[in-house]
């Protein structure tokens, strides 16, 4: 189990063979890698500048971790977020989820990712190429998710 | 820990467009004893004038969190010793 | 859109950084690798053999493919299964299956795992540490897992 | 295609279990003229005797796909060339 706040791009085939190393009790791994798109709300996007709260975050990312830990009995996980700079094509976030079998590594990641990204203090910063920038407004859709999971909708 | 009246110092912190409006990242202060909660909190960072008072003009847009973890408005910030304010997040 | 079987080991991150390539439309990735697992049912497990139906196995991954590109508008996605001789901790699947937000990308990426499991024409052979070998059976969970999209369960 | 009444050559495949069972993972055979379903050829099988008989004795253990596609036992195998019989599948 193991959360990161980097600068720097990460390998999924390198991080999924550090997670899965010396347990060939895992049958199941399931990912979820974030990237920055080209678009937002059709206008064309320039870069991405990701802030965070140092210390908050890998607090409450561990929090979460230890939550989709404990609720689908996960073997191992990863939560690895890029703050800084970033790009179009660039990645943003990688979760990994692994366990014995299929419905619980997808669902752990899922939860992974819902609730990082309704819980996790960071802050994105568009720049558009007509020159704006903005900071992005957070999304109900994902609010509504994170929640479900509190209501055994999913 | 002591139950006698003492003042209470804390850490301010401030991200995204709260730490751009503000012009703040992060600040020490003293506590008036009167706040007890976020909400109060809340209530006299817009009472703080400018820039503050732009920034905490909307306080239902705003988050908070004591000491690295999310809190709601009732809560109280009576062993706080960091208190951030941030907008909803939108990492991932 | 590919499906490729063979018997060799895959690279996840070479993967996805060839599908992605020069689509920075792509804003979420999902993906599910399916591997050996040292114990069947308690018993310590030593190999597996797979089997397939060359020819038929490529029609139906296709299919299945198309329907989750058509169900959830996938921007792209993958599919590679192995064959032959396999060890526990070794590598069996791979689908990836990428879209502009996260909720498609990880539908598209169970439902391709939901169907591949139940229509793909794969059948694994188990030897067990004390040198029995037997076919593995379905599992009812797969078929209704699969059953489940058609009745929006899920 | 033509509509004269003519001999029904296909290909037969096994795999997994009813390939080793029966012992053959493909042959090449005329249909009898009664046999238009899936349903009655599996029902054929069962009659060649041994080893298919002990092979198909049940049916409905037994998954058959015409031309790559899967099938369900009502089906007409009037227009197949290849005609495979496995379990159900366990890839994955």
């Amino acid at each position: 189990m193991s959360v990161r706040v980097e600068t720097a791009d990460f390998d999924i085939s390198a991080e999924m063979a550090r997670l899965t190393a010396g347990n060939t009790g895992i049958g199941a791994v399931a990912s979820f890698v974030g990237k920055v798109r080209d678009h937002v709300e059709g206008a064309p996007l320039t870069s991405m500048t990701l802030e965070h709260y140092a210390g908050m975050t890998e607090a409450e990312l561990e929090r979460i971790e230890a939550e989709a830990q404990r609720r689908f009995n996960l073997s191992a996980s990863l939560i690895v977020h890029r703050v800084g700079d970033l790009k179009p094509g660039d990645n943003i976030v990688l979760v990994i989820a692994c366990a014995s079998h299929r419905q619980a590594a997808f669902a752990g990641a899922e939860y992974l990712m819902d609730y990082l990204k309704t819980r996790a203090p960071f802050w994105k910063k568009e720049v558009l190429a007509n020159g704006d920038a903005r900071w992005v407004e957070a999304h109900e859709s994902d609010d509504a998710a994170a929640m479900a999971w509190q209501t055994s909708e999913k | 820990m002591t139950t006698e009246k003492t003042t209470h110092v804390v850490v301010l912190r401030y991200f995204a467009w709260l730490r751009e409006k503000t012009g703040v990242s992060e600040e020490r202060l003293t506590l008036a004893p009167g706040i007890a909660t976020v909400a109060e909190l809340l209530r006299w960072q817009a009472s703080r004038g400018h820039p503050f008072d732009a920034a905490f003009a909307k306080p239902e847009a705003i988050r908070v969190a004591l000491d690295h973890a999310h809190v709601k408005p009732s809560a109280s910030i009576a062993n706080a010793a960091e208190i951030a304010f941030f907008p909803p997040v939108t990492g991932g």
